[in-house]
C-alpha cells in the first residue's frame, strides 16, 4: 500500500514536512543532560574517597615489598620506591627463616596446595550431594540436619576445637593433611550446602520429574542432568571454597605438623619470628605471597564471585 | 599371611643383627626458639645431634612465643599424633600429660649418664621427675631476673650507667631528656609478668620471692615489702611508657641501638646481643636481680618426649634426650642462646662477664625456683593477664596487688 | 513392553488404560486427593480441569509415580504400578516448562530415557527417527534446547515422551507457556496427533477452550475431588453442579437465585420453566436457575420464547464476533451474549427471551443439579 | 499386591539418605555433638586434659569475675556495635553510590571487595603496618608539618579498638556492599517510576520507602555480621595479640588461650560455652522470624 494513493496519507505527509514551524517556544527535542551534576560528583567522589580507603593498604604492601630496609626506615609508606628491589620477594619466598627452616613461604605454598585441592573437591561433592538430596529427596527429618547444619554455621570454632582433636585422635587423622581436609570439609560444608540447596531449588522440578519418568536413579539425575547445568555454581563454590581454605588460619595451625603448614600459619610465623630488626618489606612481600593465590581467583573469576557470595548470602 | 610372617621374621632378624639403635629415625622437635639468638641455638643442638647418632632433626619451629606455641603441641600430643620431641618449660606445665602417660620414660637414659649427679642444681632433675621417673631432660638454665642497660645510651644522656633499679629511676628524667626511653619493655603479658617476679625477687629477696610463690604465705602476700613493690611496678610502668614495643627482642634491639637506656629480661637477650656483635661491659651492662639481691631462677626449659609406637622414633627420642645433657651440647647450645648450663661440671672456656656472674650465683646456690615450678600455668595467666592489663591501663599499683594476692592464693 | 503389561490384565481392567482406585494423599493434616476414583479408557483423551490448587496436577504426578500416594491403587494397562517408579510404569510426560535437558542436544533429550532403560542403539535410532518425523524435528536433533522456540521446545518434549513408545501420555499444562497463536496451533497438533497414534491421554489444563476443545472426556476437579466427569458437550449443556456451572465457559453462566413454585420459578424474573428436562423429580424451594448468556434471545427472536423480560443495559462490550452486553434484571446483573451485527447502546432497555430447555436448575442447598 | 500403603519407610529413598550420611554426621556428630561436649565439660575442673571431675558452676562464676573476660566482652560489645553500625552503614552507602547507574561499576565494586578474598592474617600484617607509629600514618603526617600529630592505636588502649575497625571494616564491609547492592537491584523498577512521578527526592526514597524494603537483607547483613564478630580471633592475633595490655582482648582468644596456653580447659570450655549461649541468642529470634514469615506466606 503506498502513501500515494491515498490522499488521507499524503496530508499526513505534508504535516510531518513542516513541523519546524509549528515549535513553540521552550523546551525541545532531547533534555540536555549535564555531564558533571553536583550530584555526580559527589557520588563519584565518595566513590572515589572509598576506594583510596580499600586501595591505599594494597598499595603499600606493594610499595614497601619493594623497598630496601633503609629506604623503608627513612621515607614514606606511601612513597614509590625510589630503587626498586625484588630482594625481598625471594627472601619472603624461599629464604625467610621460621626456626631451623630458611625456606620462607614456599613450602607452605605447596602445603596450601596439597590442602586446597582435595579439600575444595571433597567438600563441593559433599556439598552437592546435600544439597541435592535435600531438594529432591526429602526425607523425614532432612530438614532438621539441614537447620542444624545452618546453625553449625555460626558456633564459634573454639566450642569445637577441642572435641575435634578427640574425634580426630579417634579415627587417627590427628596432624595428617587429611584430618584438615575433613575438617574443612565439615566447616565448609553449611555453606556450600546452602549454596547448592538454593540453586537446586531454583530449577525447575520438572526437570527432575522428567528425568525420574526417563528413568535415571539418584545418581543418574543427579550426575547427568543436574550437575552439567550446574557449572555455574560449582565455579561459585570452588571459589568460595579455595579462597576460604587457602585463608585458614586457627584450623591449619592445630590440625597439621609443622612440616604440613599452610601458607596462612608459614606467613604468620614469618611475621613474628623476629630475628633483630623486623623486615617489613620482607612481611609485606610475603603477606602479599600470601593473599596473592585468593587474589588471583578474585581478580579472574569478578562477577562469578560477587554472584557466588551473593546468592550464598542473600537467599537461604 | 605368610607373607607378613616372612617379612615379621626377616625384621626380627635384622633386628638382632644390626647394632642397637641402628634405625635412623627422623625426629621431629617443635619449639619456639625462634629470635635470632635463639635460632642460632637450636641450630647447634641440631647440629650435634646429627654428628653424633644417625638420626635426623626435624625442625618444627612455631614462631610466637611459648604461649602460640603451647597450645599446638599440647593439642598434637593429645590428638594422638605426637612430634619427637618437644620443649616445654620444665615443671608443672607438662605433668598432667606426664600423669596421664603421654611421656617417655627416660629414667634409664638418665642414671646410665649418671644425670643426677651432673646436673646442677638438682632441682632441675627434680622437676623432671614424677613418682620417680625421670621424664624430660633439661637443656638449659635460664634466669629471668636481669636488668640489660645499654651504656651507650647513658653515655648520651651523659650520665653514669645505672647499675641497680634504684639508680634507673633516679637517672629516668636525665634519659627523658636526652630522648632516651628508660626502661624497654614487651607489652605482651609474659614480659610484664617477668618484670613483676623479677623485682619480688631482686627488691624482696629469695626468701621472700619464695613466701610470695612457692609458700604462699598470708603475711608475706599482704606485706608492706609486696605493697612497695607494686608501687615500684607503677614506676616501672612511666618509665617505659612512649615505648610501644611489644616483643621482647625489638625492646632488646632499643637497648643495642641506644635508643633505650634498660631492659629487665631473661639471660636469653645476651643471644641478641652477641648476633649484633655487642660486648658485655662496653656496650652492654648486665645485673642480676635488678642489681638488688643476685638471685637466680633455676627453670629453664626442658625438652620432653612424648611416648610414640615407633620404635625408631623411640629409639631417636633417648639419642637425643642423651646429646642434650652432652657436655658439647650443653655448651654450644647455652652458649648461643646465652643461657647457662644445666650441668655443674662444665667448664665454660670463654664465658663473658654476664653468663660468669650468673654461674657463680649458682655455684653459690643462691637460687629460686622459676615460676613455672611453683605455679600452675592457669596461676600464671592470670599473672600475665594482670599485669598487662597493669601496664595497658592507668590500674592502680593497689589494685594490682589486691588482684596479685586473690589469684596466688586461689592457687591450688 | 505393552504386549507383557497386557498379559496380566484383569477381566475387570479390559479395556480401561489407567484406573485409579480410592487414591487418597494428604500432607499431615491437609487432605490434597480424597478418596478418588477414575477410569480412563483405552486411547482416550481425557482432560482434568480446574482451578489452580484444586489438585489436578497433583493426581497428574500420582499417575506418573512422582508423588506416592497415601492410600489407594493405581493400574496402568491393567498392571497395579502404585508402588512402581515413574520409568516402570509405561508413561511418557510432557511437563508445562518442557524440562528439557539444556545441556543435551535435542537427540539426546529424546534418547536419555531409552539409554537408561537400555534400549539397543538401532532401536533407539529408529524411534527418534520416527518421533522426529512426526513432530517435524528432524532439521532440529543437533541443536540443544536454548536454540529452540518456544514451539519448538514444546515439540521436543512431546518427542520425549513418544519415544518411550508406551501406551499412556500424560500431559502437565503442557500448552500454558505458549503465546495464544501458538498455542492454538499446538493445540491442534496434539488433536491431530492423538488421533493418529491412538494412545491413552491424560492432560492437565486450567484453559477451559483447550479441555473443551481436545477432550473425549472432561473431570473437572475441585479442592482435590472430581465434580463431574463427562463429555465436553455435557459438562457444557448439562453441568453437574454450581460450582462446574460457573467454571466452564466465558463468560461464565448468569446464576439468578429464586424459588420454585410448581413450575414457576420466581427471582429476578418470573418463568414458567415447563420444558426444562428435570434429572431428578422436581421439588420445590429455594433454587438458583442457570442461563448461559449465549442462550438468551433478544429483541424479535426472543418474543417467540416461553421465558421473556425486561433488561436494563449497563455496558456494552462489543468483540468483533459477538458483543457481549452487561444487563440487569431487577437489582441482578445479567449478561448476554449477542452477534457482533447488532447494535445495542447503553441505558436501553433490551427484551429478552430464552427456552426452558437450555436451562440449568440447581438446588440452593446442595448446589446440584435438579 | 492388592493392599495399599506405602512401602517401608525406612528403605524408601535409601540413596538419599546414604548420600546425606556426611550431612548427617557433621550435624549429629560435630555440630551437637561436640557443642555438647564442651558444655558438659564446662562443668568440671579440667585442666590440662579433660576430666569428668564437676563443680558446678565454678568456671563460671570465676569466668565472670575475670577482669580479662569482662574486657574481653566490653571490647566485643563495643567492637561489635560499631563494626555491625559502621559496616551497615557503609555497605548501604556504597550500594547507593555504585547504584547510580554509574561508569566503572564493575571496577569499583572489584576495590571494594577484594579484601573479602584475603585472611585475617594478611588483613593484620598489612594494618600493622600502616599504623606502625614509627613509619606509618602517624609518621607521614608528622612529617607533612603537624610534629605533634599523635595516632598511634595499637600502642593506645583507648584507641585500639578503632585499629581493629579500621581493619575489620576494610575487610568486611565489601561483602555487605555486595548483599546490600544484589538487594537494591532485587527491588522493583516500578517503585523508583512511581517516587519520580510524585516528585519525592531520591535520598528520602531511600531512606523511607528502600530501605523498609531491604529489611530481610539487612537482616542477612546483620547475621552474618554478628556471626564474625563473635567469632573474630585472627584478626586480633595478627594485628594486636590482645595488647596493649589486655586492651583488645575478646572472648574467642579468652578461650583459645585458657584452653591450651593456661591450661584450664574447663575455664575455656565455660567461656565458649557463653560464646556458644551468645550465638543462639541472635540466631534463634532471627530462625523463628524467618519461620514465623515463611508461615504466613
Amino acid at each position: 500500500m503506498s502513501d500515494a494513493a491515498y490522499p488521507a496519507a499524503a496530508g499526513a505527509r505534508s504535516r510531518s514536512a513542516a513541523p519546524r514551524g509549528r515549535l513553540l517556544d521552550g523546551p525541545a527535542g532531547l533534555a540536555p543532560t549535564r555531564r558533571l551534576s553536583g550530584k555526580r560528583i559527589m557520588i563519584y567522589g565518595g566513590l572515589l574517597i572509598f576506594s583510596a580507603y580499600y586501595l591505599l593498604p594494597l598499595w603499600v604492601m606493594v610499595m614497601t615489598s619493594l623497598k630496601g630496609m633503609p629506604e623503608i626506615r627513612m621515607g614514606n609508606i606511601f612513597a614509590p620506591p625510589v630503587e626498586i628491589t625484588f630482594e625481598p620477594w625471594v627472601k619472603a619466598w624461599s629464604e625467610a627463616c621460621t626456626g631451623l627452616n630458611c625456606d620462607g613461604l614456599s613450602r607452605g605454598f605447596w602445603n596450601s596446595v596439597a590442602i586446597v585441592i582435595p579439600a575444595t573437591i571433597l567438600s563441593i561433592a559433599v556439598a552437592a550431594v546435600n544439597g541435592y538430596a535435600l531438594v529432591n529427596w526429602r526425607f523425614k527429618g532432612s530438614e532438621v540436619f539441614f537447620t542444624i547444619l545452618i546453625f553449625g554455621a555460626f558456633i564459634p570454632y573454639q566450642v569445637m576445637i577441642y572435641p575435634i582433636v578427640i574425634i580426630l585422635r579417634e579415627i587417627g587423622l590427628m596432624g595428617s593433611v587429611w584430618g584438615l581436609v575433613l575438617v574443612h570439609v565439615v566447616f565448609g560444608m553449611p555453606i556450600i550446602t546452602l549454596l547448592f540447596r538454593n540453586y537446586f531449588s531454583s530449577l525447575p522440578p520438572e526437570l527432575f520429574k522428567a528425568a525420574r519418568v526417563d528413568g535415571a536413579g539418584f545418581w543418574g539425575i543427579f550426575l547427568r542432568v543436574l550437575v552439567p547445568m550446574s557449572l555455574p555454581i560449582f565455579t561459585v563454590a570452588v571459589i568460595l571454597q579455595v579462597t576460604g581454605i587457602w585463608n585458614d588460619f586457627l584450623f591449619g595451625v592445630i590440625y597439621t605438623r609443622p612440616e604440613s603448614y599452610p601458607m596462612t600459619v608459614q606467613l604468620n610465623n614469618i611475621v613474628n619470628s623476629v630475628q633483630g630488626v623486623r623486615e617489613y618489606n620482607v612481611n609485606m612481600a610475603a603477606t602479599l605471597l600470601t593473599g596473592l593465590v585468593p587474589l588471583t581467583i578474585y581478580f579472574l573469576s569478578g562477577k562469578l564471585f560477587v554472584r557466588g557470595i551473593a546468592a550464598g548470602a542473600v537467599k537461604g | 599371611m605368610q607373607n607378613i610372617s616372612m617379612r615379621r621374621l626377616l625384621a626380627g632378624a635384622a633386628l638382632t643383627i644390626l647394632p642397637f639403635g641402628a634405625m635412623a629415625a627422623d625426629l621431629e622437635v617443635t619449639h619456639w626458639w625462634t629470635s635470632g639468638g635463639e635460632a642460632a641455638a637450636v641450630q647447634e643442638l641440631a647440629r650435634i645431634f646429627e654428628e653424633q647418632t644417625e638420626h635426623s632433626w626435624v625442625d618444627g619451629a612455631i614462631a610466637g612465643s611459648g604461649s602460640t606455641a603451647r597450645p599446638i603441641m599440647v593439642s598434637r600430643i593429645i590428638g594422638g599424633d605426637p612430634m619427637g620431641a618437644t620443649q616445654f618449660n620444665h615443671g608443672l606445665q607438662a605433668q598432667e600429660l606426664v600423669e596421664a602417660g603421654l611421656m617417655q620414660d627416660l629414667t634409664e637414659v638418665a642414671e646410665a649418664n649418671g644425670w643426677r649427679d651432673s646436673i646442677n642444681p638438682v632441682s632441675l632433675l627434680d622437676a623432671c621427675t614424677f613418682e620417680g621417673r625421670v621424664y624430660c631432660a633439661p637443656l638449659n638454665i635460664h634466669s629471668p631476673q636481669w636488668m640489660w642497660t645499654s651504656l651507650a645510651a647513658f653515655e648520651k644522656a651523659g650520665i653514669e650507667p645505672a647499675t641497680n633499679w634504684e639508680e634507673l629511676k633516679a637517672a629516668a628524667p636525665a634519659l627523658r631528656e636526652a630522648g632516651i626511653l628508660p626502661l624497654a619493655q614487651g607489652m605482651q603479658g609474659w614480659q610484664t609478668a617477668l618484670l613483676l617476679y623479677a623485682m619480688i625477687s631482686g627488691i624482696g629477696g629469695a626468701d621472700f620471692y619464695n613466701q610470695v610463690f612457692a609458700e604462699r604465705n598470708e603475711d608475706a602476700l599482704n606485706s608492706d615489702t609486696l605493697k612497695n613493690i607494686f608501687a615500684e611496678y607503677a614506676i616501672a610502668r612511666d618509665l617505659a611508657s612512649g615505648g610501644n614495643l611489644s616483643d621482647w627482642n625489638m625492646a632488646t634491639n632499643r637497648i643495642i641501638e641506644g635508643t633505650a637506656a634498660a631492659q629487665v629480661m631473661g639471660d636469653w637477650a645476651q643471644g641478641e646481643f652477641a648476633l649484633a656483635g655487642k660486648t658485655a661491659g662496653t656496650d652492654y651492662g648486665c645485673h642480676i636481680g635488678l642489681g638488688g639481691e643476685p638471685v637466680i631462677a633455676t627453670g629453664g626449659d626442658a625438652i620432653y618426649f612424648p611416648v610414640n609406637d615407633d620404635e625408631a622414633v623411640t629409639e631417636a627420642q633417648r639419642a637425643l634426650a642423651q646429646v642434650i645433657l652432652s657436655e658439647e651440647a650443653q655448651v654450644a647450645f647455652n652458649a648461643a642462646k646465652g643461657s647457662l648450663p644445666v650441668r655443674g661440671d662444665i667448664d665454660l672456656a670463654e664465658v663473658n662477664e654476664c653468663t660468669q656472674a650468673g654461674l657463680e650465683t649458682l655455684k653459690a646456690g643462691n637460687t629460686i625456683p622459676t615460676i613455672d615450678l611453683v605455679m600452675s600455668s592457669d596461676s600464671r595467666g592470670q599473672i600475665e593477664d594482670l599485669t598487662a592489663e597493669f601496664f595497658g591501663s592507668s590500674l592502680s599499683a593497689e589494685d594490682a596487688h589486691a588482684r596479685f594476692v586473690q589469684i596466688v592464693q586461689s592457687e591450688m | 513392553m505393552a504386549q507383557a503389561l497386557r498379559a496380566e490384565t484383569r477381566s475387570e481392567l479390559d479395556g480401561i488404560s489407567v484406573s485409579i482406585r480410592d487414591l487418597s494423599l494428604s500432607y499431615g493434616a491437609v487432605e490434597v486427593l480424597g478418596d478418588l476414583n477414575l477410569d480412563v479408557n483405552d486411547g482416550e483423551f481425557l482432560v482434568l480441569l480446574g482451578a489452580s490448587g484444586c489438585g489436578k496436577s497433583t493426581l497428574l504426578n500420582c499417575i506418573a509415580g512422582l508423588q506416592p500416594a497415601t492410600e489407594g491403587q493405581i493400574f496402568i494397562s491393567g498392571k497395579n504400578v502404585t508402588w512402581a517408579e515413574p520409568s516402570e510404569r509405561g508413561i511418557g510426560m510432557v511437563f508445562q516448562s518442557y524440562a528439557l535437558y539444556p545441556q543435551m542436544t535435542v537427540e539426546g533429550n529424546l534418547s536419555f530415557g531409552l539409554k537408561n532403560a537400555q534400549v539397543p542403539k538401532g532401536e533407539i535410532a529408529r524411534r527418534i527417527a520416527r518421533a522426529a518425523s512426526t513432530l517435524q524435528l528432524e532439521p532440529l536433533l543437533k541443536r540443544k534446547p536454548a536454540a529452540l522456540s518456544g514451539g519448538q521446545r514444546q515439540r521436543v518434549a512431546i518427542g520425549r515422551a513418544l519415544v518411550r513408545d508406551v501406551d499412556v501420555f500424560l500431559f502437565d499444562e503442557p500448552l500454558s507457556n505458549l503465546d495464544a497463536k501458538l498455542r492454538a496451533e499446538l493445540r491442534v497438533e496434539l488433536k491431530r496427533l492423538h488421533q493418529s497414534l491412538g494412545n491413552t491421554m491424560i492432560y492437565v489444563t486450567h484453559d477451559q477452550i483447550e479441555a473443551m476443545t481436545l477432550a473425549d472426556r472432561i473431570a473437572i476437579m475441585r479442592g482435590g475431588k472430581i465434580q463431574q466427569l463427562a463429555t465436553p458437550d455435557d459438562i457444557y449443556r448439562r453441568p453437574a453442579n454450581l460450582y462446574v456451572a460457573g467454571f466452564i465457559g466465558s463468560p461464565p453462566m448468569n446464576l439468578l437465585p429464586g424459588r420454585l413454585d410448581g413450575s414457576t420459578f420466581r427471582g429476578p424474573l418470573v418463568a414458567d420453566v415447563t420444558g426444562y428436562d428435570f434429572t431428578t423429580r422436581p421439588r420445590g424451594g429455594d433454587i438458583v436457575l442457570g442461563i448461559r448468556p449465549e442462550h438468551v434471545r433478544t429483541g424479535e427472536a426472543a418474543a417467540a420464547l416461553p421465558i421473556q423480560a425486561q433488561a436494563l443495559v449497563e455496558v456494552v462490550e462489543p468483540m468483533g464476533a459477538d458483543t457481549l452486553v452487561w444487563t440487569r434484571l431487577g437489582d441482578t446483573p445479567f449478561r448476554v451474549r449477542l452477534d457482533g451485527e447488532d447494535r445495542v447502546r447503553a441505558g436501553q432497555m433490551l427484551s429478552i427471551g430464552f427456552d426452558p430447555a437450555s436451562l440449568s436448575l440447581f438446588d440452593a442447598a446442595t448446589e446440584t443439579r435438579i | 499386591m492388592a493392599h495399599s500403603g506405602p512401602p517401608i519407610r525406612l528403605f524408601q529413598n535409601w540413596s538419599a539418605k546414604l548420600a546425606a550420611t556426611p550431612m548427617i554426621l557433621t550435624a549429629l556428630v560435630v555440630f551437637i555433638g561436640c557443642s555438647l561436649w564442651t558444655v558438659v565439660y564446662s562443668f568440671t575442673n579440667s585442666r590440662l586434659l579433660p576430666r569428668l571431675d564437676f563443680v558446678g558452676l565454678a568456671q563460671y562464676e570465676r569466668l565472670w569475675s575475670t577482669p580479662r573476660w569482662q574486657v574481653s566482652i566490653e571490647n566485643l560489645a563495643i567492637y561489635g556495635i560499631l563494626a555491625l553500625v559502621l559496616t551497615l552503614a557503609i555497605g548501604f552507602l556504597l550500594a547507593v553510590l555504585l547504584d547510580q547507574k554509574i561508569r566503572f561499576e564493575d571496577g569499583f565494586r572489584t576495590i571494594i571487595l577484594f579484601p573479602y578474598a584475603l585472611s585475617f592474617i594478611v588483613t593484620g600484617v598489612v594494618w600493622q603496618w600502616i599504623l606502625n607509629p614509627d613509619f606509618g600514618l602517624q609518621h607521614i603526617i608528622r612529617g607533612m608539618g603537624f610534629s605533634g600529630f599523635t595516632f598511634d592505636p595499637l600502642n593506645n588502649p583507648d584507641l585500639v579498638i578503632v585499629a581493629l575497625l579500621a581493619a575489620g571494616i576494610w575487610q568486611g564491609a565489601g561483602l555487605t556492599t555486595v548483599i546490600m547492592l544484589a538487594g537494591l537491584r532485587g527491588i522493583d523498577e516500578d517503585v523508583w517510576k512511581a517516587s519520580r512521578v510524585d516528585g519525592i527526592p531520591a535520598w528520602k526514597t531511600y531512606l523511607f520507602i528502600i530501605l523498609p524494603m531491604m529489611k530481610p537483607v539487612f537482616a542477612t547483613c546483620i547475621v552474618l555480621i554478628s556471626a564474625g564478630i563473635i567469632k573474630l580471633y585472627d584478626l586480633v592475633v595478627a594485628l594486636t595479640r590482645g595488647g596493649p595490655g589486655i586492651a583488645s582482648e575478646v572472648p574467642a582468644k579468652y578461650v583459645y588461650d585458657y584452653m591450651f596456653g593456661n591450661q584450664n580447659l574447663g575455664q575455656g570450655f565455660a567461656a565458649s560455652t557463653m560464646m556458644l549461649a551468645a550465638v543462639l541468642a541472635i540466631i534463634i529470634p532471627f530462625a523463628l522470624f524467618r519461620m514465623g514469615r515463611k508461615r504466613h506466606v
